[in-house]
């Protein structure tokens, strides 16, 4: 939406209101009566209102819960004084806005829990550390703080986990405490599924039934030896190269191997490895014996040449270059291929290893970098679990097992539906004509599910979390107490237990409690308490006039 | 043996004040070969009594009494399907007044033809049909190519001969002509009218010539039946009926159209307005715009009285053929006739005559 | 004038109305905030990477530099590649495309047939039971909008009776792509078009219904109906042989509308049924600003709709003799 | 029912008693027709639920009118989540609690407000286009028409959604998108009746006497279309409604005005059709008859204004 949006809703309020009928009429829906509560005395001479909040929240249409939250926290803010000015807005209009253009003063999103991000590095370097603020970057808020930088630095060359986790612990202290963003929950919960026609389903943590493990555990009893899944929204492409939305990659990694794959819990396992990567020198060498009973989907083996093309190819790619630059040099012998880096880098295993799928070099041998991403392998040639079939986009994806592999799956066929919505999906599941569904369906389901014995829902637990995101750069949220209050007015309880139904968990730091060994459990916590609120703008120096409108205090 | 018998045909329209009762109790018959002219102002039923025959109306007519024997068969019992199948168009056809609206827009002339010969005559192929048409189209004297042209490429004159040749494509025994030459200007009108009687004349086919213009009947019709009201107030062959008429009605006709020979014959017409056929009541309908109208003419229903062979009339004054036929002469007689209800008779003034307003019952629907 | 100075002169119009439409929709797109990288940002893509994607894209060059490459890429015949599928936006688009156009068409198709049949009947059976029932019945039709008629026959059709698929053009499993035949002829296709067939069908017999009812009231007034019915023809013949034919000329001038109407539509009925058409390709497209494919499904659905209106020009000099070229 | 007004300044007094009498037997015409009558009722229902939905505060006579919503359409957990109807809750309550009746009677507002701009700044616009290209006529006209096949080309949903995307989904912006598409059939239909009344002597007479082209326009061809264009106001109003409601349905709508097509939005994202009937047929049933009853108040004025033109789309 454009920023001249901000200002026209306030028209559009009023003449929605008194425009058609032609008298003073109070429209439904926009706060009626603030009730007084107890305000605290604030300072007595009272300077300029404090500017309104330009709060930019997802539509309906795009998260149906997170937009009630908005709405929810809206009316608080407003309840404490504030004037606040929702904008809803489609998710990509969204991310434009406040994560390129920064032009927000507060913004709803979530980010996603992948379990590549359940090493700490995304939440706490990412996100947090003052190098990522520029337009783009992760840290929204732009959020800088010196003593939280080091931290953040440090923990990433903390090849010790014990140590590395006091670093972490410290780092969600300081977070806890400056509240650049409102962590509110983890939005776990369910995804349902055929119990009559499926069953050895797992899912994992972070993912729940869209995990790669669930993909290849999940075991069809119906006969017809096919399990269909529901996801709502279509595969952008199958192309490693190219830069991978969260669907893309559920079903890439199903194509191609990585050395390393993380595992249920979070943590890489050996994979195409035989075992555990020799570290040496402290951390700057890993060294990684690869099986030697692995085939392509064509048939040719897959060799140490292979591994080695492929990290020679990543380190061309414009699109992944970066995500392999701190190794500085390969070598290969026999089975074994040694990475040498240029500093330490704690996250190398679960981060490099765990995240590069190896390529055969008889099909992309001769691309030369600039095509890569466009590059069109008609049948997706990988070494993984299930070999690519045929797809016709916004219809069906036919993926069925490749037997030779040395973990096959445990269904012969595996087909992905792309819905309209989430609703429409459960249509097709209880039509059956889908065996489960990739996404958290409403409440109203939940208990249609358990009336239909065909049907059951598998729990997951969330690393992602929902947020809001306060803009550092603008005036008043660089005022750590005005974030404090306006943390203390979101309603995590409420959203959790009532509008989520008791789907997920409220959670109060950047990383999330199913995380357990990162988790710090002690941070301080910023649960719905209005007085609370209200006290921390009174003790800053802010007061209230008689409408109960929050001004700046004369002297700030 | 008479081709046609109608016995007392009642033919009435659904309105909304009750029963228009358009044709009340009419009887005529037809002999094969034989012309007869219905004469009458517009509204008089001459048109309903004629389409009544093969029951041509829209959904608010009815039969409501009668009998129409048609060569031994009695149509009224037989079924809508029986009467499109037997009669209609095989046995009695019809030449509407514009032709041109008589054909359908969109297909031509030829395939029109065509399709109501091979819907009638099992076995005829397309190309037959095609050539009887073209023979048609000759006959009546238009181009035979031109049976590929559309409706709207014929000139007035050319598209009534076109219905001509569609009316007698399947040689019928009776041609209903609703006022054929009306819509053409005069010079065209006599030829059509000719170009009518040969072909008649040459299939032997007997015609029922609906009209309002006297001068048309006089040239064509063997007999004339005078309607109005509904009712054949007098019926004689052509000869009687223009020279010694013995109905006031057809004397006042008669005045209304000029003699081309006799130069200084005035104009009269006849005042006041068709009557209202919802509820005639008793007497003779004529009475209120009549001017020999007497006591019993307002009482009691004139019966149809044979004065000369073949020669009836509805009129109790009928008998004083020589006073009516001298003073049915001057203007005066009809000027300062009394028009209107009956105790204006009485009193000698004038009335002006509300009559119901003449709306076109005969054939127009009666609602919307 | 004769027809091929008709045509000539309309195709001309036509050149015009398309770049007219062309025009508008490119400066449309490039207001809509946001740019293709948006949806990436949040799973991983770097500044660095979106920078580059950037200017591979083009995006960065001044909008007239972009319109001209534009306009230059079109006259050949070339779309372009989709932003965000990186694939030339024909191989995406053409299927949908065909997806709408069978799914619409043939409710445009049973919308007219039903129209002309009960339109006709409608009016032959004036001041009936029958007229005004059908009456009522096609102004409910046409006031329902077209996402709640889908819901009514979902709950009715699929989640109570159960004899209809939810949802999706085809069982899963089969077969994928093949030629037009094998993708729209085989039953299993035909059942899962049913319903959101009939959903536009409801919505759109309203006009050509009520449009032919009318045009039928005056026709029956006409001397040539009279005489066909004295000619002894068959009831229905005279009916939809003569009458109808004649009333169906003024429903071919709004068939273009109703193509138009239909288009529109077809967004709501694709999402309600999960119907993998153009309309909701088109709204994937806009909401992740990937203007290349929203272009073409703009495109493709306005050249329906003009071309539609050439051909109802055409259709009506055919179907009418009594028109010339004007 | 168009007539011939008299041209001179004096007859413009006449001019007005003629229009009355002319709205008198046009009202008429109800008297006689059902549907028509049906259609009058319904909306009248609807015009008084929709003024009265909320409570309205009139400030100089401080006075507050109770609105006919039993509870605040927004407030959440009114009731518990999706109940039948029941005595407290007539029609049930919505996921989160709200109830439903409410939103239904909250509703009607904005129905009202989106048909009635909608429908009545469409028309302003089609009618100036229509009697302006068919005065004019010339390049004025070509270009006009032109202008309006195009917007004939463009079809209606997709272009909201993506001028919604620009300039954000508010109530104002839906109204403007539904107006630059619906005014194009009434430009064409005016255009159509402006050429005929054109030639009329009555404009000849006007032009003799030297009156300038807009007051010929708006004061003498205007008057006679006008019955025109309220026919197509009234068809406007339903269709602008049906607008509404199919982008509220595929989530573009306002979401500080709670539409009806908002309502059944809300239903379908919830998945809950199948279990709360209650919430997802009243809107649906809502909106058909307020159409509907639209659509039967403009065939009966079809009949009167003009029963050889036939309505198009």
């Amino acid at each position: 939406m454009s920023s001249g949006n901000h200002s026209r809703r306030k028209f559009i309020r009023a003449a929605g209101a008194a425009g058609a009928a032609g008298f003073a009429v109070s429209v439904a829906g926009c706060a009626d009566e603030t009730d007084e509560g107890t305000t605290p005395d604030g300072a007595d001479e009272l300077g300029e209102p404090v500017e309104s909040i330009q709060f930019l929240g997802p539509t309906a249409g795009v998260n149906a819960f997170r937009n009630e939250l908005a709405s929810v926290t809206a009316e608080n803010w407003e309840e404490i004084g504030f004037d606040v000015d929702l904008n809803e807005m489609e998710f990509g209009a969204q991310v434009d806005q406040a994560v390129v253009q920064q032009d927000f003063d507060a913004s709803l999103l979530g980010w996603g829990g992948t379990p590549e991000r359940i090493d700490p590095h995304t939440f706490i370097y990412d996100m947090h550390h003052s190098d990522n603020t520029g337009q783009g970057g992760r840290n929204t808020p732009g959020y800088s703080n010196p003593e939280y930088d080091d931290l953040a630095d440090l923990q990433v060359t903390q090849p010790d986990e014990n140590e590395r986790q006091e670093t972490v612990y410290e780092a969600q202290e300081i977070i806890a405490r400056e509240q650049p963003r409102t962590y509110i929950a983890n939005e776990g919960g369910v995804h349902p599924y055929a119990g009559s026609r499926v069953e050895n389903i797992d899912p994992t943590l972070g993912e729940g039934l869209n995990s790669f493990w669930n993909m290849i555990s999940v075991t069809p009893t119906d006969g017809d030896g096919t399990v269909t899944m529901g996801y709502p929204s279509e595969i952008i492409s199958l192309n490693p190269m190219q830069d991978l939305a969260t669907p893309d990659r559920q079903f890439v990694r199903l194509l191609y191997d990585q050395l390393f794959r993380i595992g249920p819990d979070g943590l890489p396992q050996p994979w195409l490895a035989t075992g555990e990567p020799v570290i040496e020198d402290d951390g700057m060498t890993y060294t990684v014996e690869i099986r030697d009973d692995v085939t392509f989907h064509d048939g040719e083996d897959l060799t140490i040449d292979d591994v080695e093309f492929t990290y020679e190819l990543y380190a061309d790619s414009p699109t992944y270059s970066g995500l392999v630059e701190v190794i500085d040099e390969i070598e290969t012998s026999g089975n074994e291929i040694t990475f040498r880096l240029g500093e330490p880098f704690a996250p190398f295993t679960a981060n490099v290893l765990g995240q590069v799928y190896v390529f055969p070099e008889h099909i992309w041998g001769d691309v030369d970098p600039e095509d890569l991403a466009d590059f069109e392998d008609p049948n997706w040639i990988g070494s993984g679990p299930f070999q690519f079939d045929d797809w016709e986009r916004q219809s069906e994806l036919q993926l069925s097992a490749f037997d030779d592999h040395f973990n096959p799956p445990n269904t012969d066929r595996f087909i992905r539906i792309p819905g309209a919505d989430v609703s429409q999906l459960i249509g097709d599941l209880e039509a059956g004509q889908i065996d489960f569904v990739g996404a958290v369906p409403q409440p109203a389901t939940l208990s249609r599910i358990e009336e239909d014995d065909d049907l059951d829902s598998a729990p997951f637990e969330d690393i992602g979390y929902v947020k809001i995101a306060y803009n550092l750069r603008r005036e008043p949220f660089d005022d750590v107490a005005i974030r404090r209050a306006l943390s203390y007015c979101v309603p995590k309880e409420e959203y959790v237990e009532f509008i989520r139904d008791g789907m997920g968990t409220v959670t109060d730091s950047t990383i999330s409690e199913h995380n357990e060994f990162w988790h710090n459990p002690d941070v301080e916590q910023f649960r719905l308490d209005l007085d609370a609120a209200r006290q921390e703008l009174a003790d800053a120096g802010y007061g209230w006039d008689d409408d109960g409108r929050l001004h700046y205090g004369a002297d700030q | 043996m008479s081709l046609l018998e109608i016995r007392d045909l009642k033919t009435y329209y659904r309105a909304d004040g009750g029963w228009v009762r358009a044709t009340d109790g009419v009887s005529l018959s037809i002999d094969r070969g034989e012309t007869v002219g219905l004469v009458g102002e517009s509204g008089s039923g001459k048109t309903t009594l004629a389409k009544s025959i093969i029951r041509l109306f829209p959904d608010n007519a009815e039969i409501h009494g009668g009998s129409i024997d048609y060569d031994g068969t009695e149509i009224t019992d037989l079924s809508d399907k029986e009467l499109r199948r037997r009669i209609r168009w095989q046995e009695i056809s019809m030449i509407p007044q514009n032709a041109m609206n008589g054909f359908d827009p969109v297909y031509t002339v030829g395939q029109q033809i065509v399709q109501v010969i091979r819907h009638h005559e099992e076995g005829v192929s397309k190309a037959d049909a095609r050539d009887r048409a073209r023979d048609l189209f000759d006959e009546l004297g238009i181009e035979p190519d031109r049976i590929d042209d559309y409706p709207h490429q014929f000139s007035g004159g050319m598209a009534q001969r076109a219905m001509i040749a569609l009316a007698l494509a399947l040689g019928p025994s009776l041609v209903l002509a609703d006022e054929p030459t009306t819509a053409l200007d005069v010079v065209i009108q006599d030829r059509i009218l000719e170009t009518i009687k040969e072909k008649q004349a040459e299939i032997d086919s007997a015609m029922i010539m609906i009209t309002h213009d006297m001068s048309v009947v006089s040239e064509t019709c063997d007999r004339i039946a005078v309607v109005y009201g509904g009712r054949i107030v007098e019926i004689a062959d052509a000869r009687t009926i223009i020279t010694n008429p013995r109905h006031p009605y057809t004397l006042g006709l008669r005045n209304a159209f000029p003699d081309i020979s006799d130069d200084d014959q005035e104009l009269i017409s006849i005042p006041g307005t068709p009557p209202d056929l919802v509820d005639p009541g008793e007497g003779c309908r004529f009475a209120p715009r009549c001017p020999f109208a007497e006591e019993d003419c307002w009482e009691i229903t004139p019966e149809p009285q044979e004065y000369e062979p073949g020669h009836f009339v509805e009129c109790h004054r009928a008998d004083e053929i020589d006073y009516l036929q001298s003073a049915a002469g001057e203007k005066s007689t009809w000027q300062d006739a009394t028009t209107g209800d009956r105790d204006a008779v009485v009193d000698g003034g004038i009335v002006d005559t509300s009559g119901a307003d003449a709306t076109e019952t005969e054939g127009g629907s009666a609602d919307e | 004038m004769g027809l091929r100075e008709f045509v000539v002169r309309r195709l001309v119009q036509l050149v015009f109305t398309f770049w007219a439409f062309f025009t508008l929709l490119f400066v449309l797109f490039r207001l809509v905030p946001g740019d293709p990288t948006s949806m990436f940002l949040l799973d991983g893509m770097t500044p660095e990477q979106r920078e580059q994607r950037i200017a591979e894209l083009g995006l960065d060059q001044p909008l007239h530099v972009q319109y001209v490459n534009y306009i230059e890429q079109l006259l050949t015949g070339d779309f372009g590649q989709s932003f965000i599928y990186r694939e030339p936006v024909i191989d995406i688009i053409v299927v949908r495309f065909m997806n709408t156009i069978v799914l619409m068409g043939t409710a445009l198709f049973f919308a007219y047939l039903i129209g002309v049949t009960f339109g006709a009947l409608m009016g032959w059976w004036r001041g009936s039971r029958f007229e005004r029932g059908g009456i009522i019945v096609t102004l409910v039709a046409r006031s329902s909008p077209e996402f709640w008629v889908g819901i009514v026959l979902l709950s009715v059709f699929v989640f109570w009776l159960g004899w209809f698929p939810s949802s999706g053009m085809r069982t899963t499993g089969g077969e994928l792509g093949g030629g037009f035949i094998q993708r729209y002829g085989s039953i299993d296709f035909l059942r899962h078009l049913f319903l959101p067939a009939l959903t536009g069908a409801i919505v759109y017999l309203a006009t050509p219904t009520l449009l032919m009812r009318s045009t039928m009231l005056d026709v029956l007034k006409a001397d040539f109906v009279e005489i066909k019915k004295a000619e002894g023809l068959p009831e229905m013949t005279v009916l939809y042989k003569h009458a109808a034919r004649n009333s169906v000329l003024p429903l071919v001038t709004v068939m273009a509308i109703a193509t138009g109407a239909a288009m529109g539509g077809s967004v709501v009925i694709e999402t309600v049924f999960n119907w993998p058409g153009m309309g909701r390709e088109m709204v994937r497209a806009v909401n992740t600003n990937d203007y290349p494919i929203a272009m073409a499904a703009f495109f493709l659905m306005g050249s329906v709709v003009i071309l539609m209106n050439f051909v109802a020009d055409l259709a009506y000099v055919y179907l009418d003799p009594r028109v010339e070229y004007e | 029912m168009s007539t011939d007004t008299d041209t001179t300044p004096q007859g413009a007094v006449t001019g007005l008693e003629k229009r009355i009498e002319q709205l008198r037997d046009g009202l008429g015409v109800f008297k006689g027709d059902r549907l028509g009558q049906i259609g009058i009722a319904l909306v009248l229902v609807f015009v008084f639920v929709g003024v009265f939905a909320r409570p309205i505060t009139i400030e100089f006579l401080n006075v507050t009118i109770p609105g006919l919503a039993p509870h605040d359409p927004n407030a959440r957990a009114v009731g518990g989540r999706l109940e039948p109807p029941s005595l407290a809750h007539p029609l049930g309550t919505t996921q989160l609690g709200r109830d439903v009746l409410s939103q239904l009677i909250a509703g009607t507002r904005v129905t009202l407000l989106v048909g009635s701009l909608a429908a009545f700044m469409a028309v302003f616009i089609g009618t100036n286009v229509g009697l302006i290209s068919a005065y004019y006529g010339g390049w004025v006209d070509d270009v006009l028409m032109r202008i309006t096949d195009i917007v004939y080309a463009v079809p209606f949903l997709p272009f909201a959604i993506v001028l919604v995307a620009i300039v954000g989904s508010s109530i104002v912006n839906i109204i403007g998108a539904i107006v630059l598409i619906l005014w194009r059939s009434t430009a064409r239909v005016i255009r159509s009746q402006v050429l005929s009344h054109k030639q009329r002597p009555y404009v000849e007479s006007a032009e003799a006497i030297g009156a300038s082209d807009v007051r010929i326009m708006y004061k003498h061809i205007l008057p006679n279309v006008l019955p025109l264009a309220f026919l197509y106001a009234a068809f406007a109003v339903g269709y602008a409604v049906i607008a509404e409601a199919s982008l509220s349905f595929l989530g573009f709508g306002d979401p500080n005005m709670l539409s009806w097509g908002e309502m059944i939005f809300t239903v379908y994202t919830a998945d809950a059709i199948r279990q709360a009937w209650w919430w997802v047929f009243p809107p649906g049933i809502a909106i058909t008859l307020f159409v509907m009853s639209v659509f039967f108040i403009g065939r009966t004025l079809e009949k009167v204004i003009n029963p050889e033109l036939r309505h198009q789309e």
